[in-house]
């Protein structure tokens, strides 16, 4: 349910910071919100390449984590329907235009047996 | 026929609404102002879908929903809890830690003014047992759902019934979703089936099967036999999460039915649900003399948001118009709307027999 | 009690030895003679399994072959086909192809002088007919084995029957597989999962449900309620894969059952299988005028393998003592030979009552 | 079923061709055997490193493969409870005395709606 509304179209963009990558916006493909702990992946896939956890961040409303941090945050949670942002380095800047975005949530739900979430892709254009 | 005298109403799970309160199409105001509008009274919420924060309530959110209670008429009947036993990576959640959560969700239903609480099919009955005391304090009802492919004779429910009835907790009982009574497949299931790719044959292969009660055991298997790719063999899959069972199962039970979750897929034109016979469903509670809310949970929008705009509200208004019918109410508050043209399929192309069906 | 008259015979499908065959402790020689030192006459053999070489026999090893026959004192009576639709990692075999793969199988089963073949479950209604006309032909009958979780009411089984109805081919026919009664959950099964972790509690509570013929459908997701990990789900998934039916199912079909497939997971030192009741389903084949081979599956050798050493000669030897029995055969062929320590499960401590059961 | 045969303790040696690496000798958890453009993957991990499967190569009665020919092999089998040859090389020569050495087999199994085949792990000694 909802995965053709993970990869949201608007809000993909460089990184502000001076460093090269980009931030891609993303919603969670189940009915309820979820305590991060177990959200077990958001991995993003860009242009056909898989990025590394390790060189992206997830933040909801505000609030910023490395992905190996989110298995201890039990205080905190993806909302239904919000928009998170999954911000990610590359070696390279970010070509202007399109990009094939891919992301693959992997969320841990109690009642059931298998791991829940679902997969998108989405090709975005890049804002200016 | 006239219907007997029954105290029966009408309410709606927010959960209905889910499709336009994920895309923020709907506040979480607009879903219960609409729910007033439809003359859905009750309203039963999922704190954790639509309250930002759970499970921290402020005063002020508190305030703002007893205000729009009073704005749009309608009165808080139930909260949904789930038991995240998965909580930690490494551990599943100790019994206290599970009671402890029981107790959190018992606390936030009050604040709300619900006397009513969901528990989640996985809440084991030794949880139930052990928040009951603390339910019945806060004079709410712990009501385990018992959802399909669950039903009454499940051994599972069956562990629960031990519990409820060696107990006596009036705060202890069982919530039906309308779901364990499908006596036909989803048209709408089957047709995304369809949209996806699957062979029309084999669709019709598990439909006719499930249409017919036959074994829907190894129809996975079957859909391999037949050279069916990963559609079929996700919707045999399917078809072994539905289930029929006789409404009347429920009979026996109803002393500790005290909510009934009204799921339904599709609102036909002709103003019935094409898969669950709530005509013969709303006699079965007149008859037994239920007294809670019929809590609409409209479950159609996953099945039809690829293809088509999903009008959550349309398809709830319709089931609401089928139960003042069916409740035998004498002036209908709830007025059908003229029909929208590409609203979802319950009021596009089916009118002209789309599907094999 | 005396067994009425019958022409029911004993064979013993060379699966049985499948441990020992694996391993190279048994030839394929040693196997037929082991089999008529048993008293089992008919041979079943799965050429894909134990002729190396298949699809292509020499010369030299149908000399042999025959040859073993002589020796042993053993016929042949069926073999076993396997449909292997994914050949191709791309695409599935065309119905052409399909028929062309049967037509190879039943040319082996003629140069082995079996004239009986079991057709592998997902061998489609359509491959059947369209085999038929060869078969015939070629003197053999193509049995569909019936195989749990399917059974004689199931969609795909009826199928099934409604070719061979329609076309009324001498060629085709079933093959019951003695799995589909299996009344009592395996202990085998259910000691493994204990040896390989399971929860005592969690595996009793899949033992009594399957027992009390419950739902076992949710069983998995029950486990997952009860904090089971991989080998509770896996033991849950397993009691959907065993079937308990009335073998007097099988009456209406007898004229179509050609051969008997006398599946066993354990013979017990009281001469009983554990979980089917032989002592039941043969006088139903008495009744009905079987007049083919009770053949042996060994099974269990899968279960006890990882703790005990498998012993499948002793094994089939029980049972043929036990059909021997039943068959009211006058002077017993089998004669049971002393419990040798060690050898199993059947053989080992169990009689001091190990296992919950 | 027969995982715990897959790996077998007799005939794990060097390579002997002047290459680094070595055999381990595998057989199939089936009961019955398969032709070859149904094994999807023999996959072998040696003291916790995966070998690529480009470096390792296949071999039945005699018939070695490499592991992208089989799936178009429709004319030769792994019999059942033959011991398959399965070489591979490594960087370095192989140490001597004991490995980690674990063997995970997918097969392609038609009646079946998901992969067969299973794994085996056991700790070898590199023959002298
Ligand atoms: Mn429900
Ligand atoms: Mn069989």
């Amino acid at each position: 349910m909802f995965d053709q509304y993970i990869v949201c179209e608007e809000g993909f963009r460089a990184l502000s910071d001076g460093r090269t990558g980009g931030v891609v916006e993303v919603r969670m493909p189940y009915y309820r919100g979820l305590t991060l702990s177990m959200v077990e992946a958001v991995d993003l896939t860009l242009d056909g390449q898989p990025v590394p956890p390790a060189r992206t961040t997830f933040t909801v409303h505000g609030n910023s984590y490395r992905f190996d941090e989110l298995p201890t945050v039990t205080d905190d949670r993806w909302e239904m329907g919000e928009r998170a942002e999954l911000a990610f380095e590359t070696d390279q800047p970010l070509a202007a235009g399109e990009h094939d975005v891919a992301v693959s949530v992997r969320l841990r739900i109690s009642y059931m047996p298998v791991p829940g979430g679902g997969r998108d892709r989405k090709r975005l254009v890049l804002a200016a | 026929m006239s219907t007997p005298e029954h105290r029966i109403k009408r309410g709606v799970s927010l959960y209905s609404f889910q499709e336009e309160y994920f895309l923020r199409t709907l506040t979480l105001e607009d879903c219960i102002r609409v729910a007033g509008d439809i003359g859905a009274r009750g309203i039963e919420i999922i704190p954790e879908q639509s309250i930002p924060g759970y499970p921290h309530l402020t005063d002020e959110f508190v305030d703002t929903w007893y205000a729009w209670m009073g704005k749009y008429g309608t009165t808080p009947v139930a909260t949904d809890l789930f038991l995240d036993t998965k909580l930690h990576p490494d551990r599943r959640l100790t019994l206290d830690e599970q009671i402890a959560s029981v107790h959190r969700d018992i606390d936030i239903a009050v604040r709300l003014g619900a006397t009513i609480i969901r528990a989640i099919i996985n809440t084991p009955p030794e949880v139930m047992e052990g928040a009951a005391p603390y339910a019945e304090e806060q004079g709410v009802r712990l009501l385990l759902e018992v959802h399909a492919p669950f039903h009454y004779e499940h051994p599972w429910i069956l562990d629960h019934l031990e519990v409820m009835h060696r107990t006596q907790s009036p705060a202890l009982g069982l919530m039906p979703d309308m779901g364990t009574f499908v006596e036909r497949f989803p048209r709408v299931v089957s047709d995304r089936a369809l949209r996806d790719g699957a062979r029309p044959e084999l669709v019709e292969y598990i439909v006719k099967t499930y249409d017919d009660h036959g074994d829907t055991h190894a129809l996975m298997d079957i859909m391999n036999y037949r050279h069916g790719g990963p559609v079929e063999i996700g919707l045999a899959r399917q078809a072994t999460h539905y289930i029929w069972t006789d409404p009347r199962s429920m009979l026996p039970h109803m002393p500790l039915i005290g909510h009934v979750q009204a799921k339904f897929y599709e609102m036909t034109d002709e103003g019935t649900e094409y898969s669950i016979p709530y005509d013969r469903i709303v006699p079965v509670l007149v008859e037994g003399g239920f007294d809670g809310y019929l809590s609409s949970e409209y479950e159609g929008n996953r099945h039809v948001q690829d293809a088509f705009p999903v009008d959550s509200v349309e398809q709830v208004r319709r089931q609401h118009a089928m139960f003042a019918r069916l409740l035998g109410e004498q002036k209908d508050p709830v007025l059908p709307t003229p029909r929208t043209l590409g609203a979802g399929p319950g009021t596009g192309p089916h009118t002209t027999g789309t599907g094999s069906h």
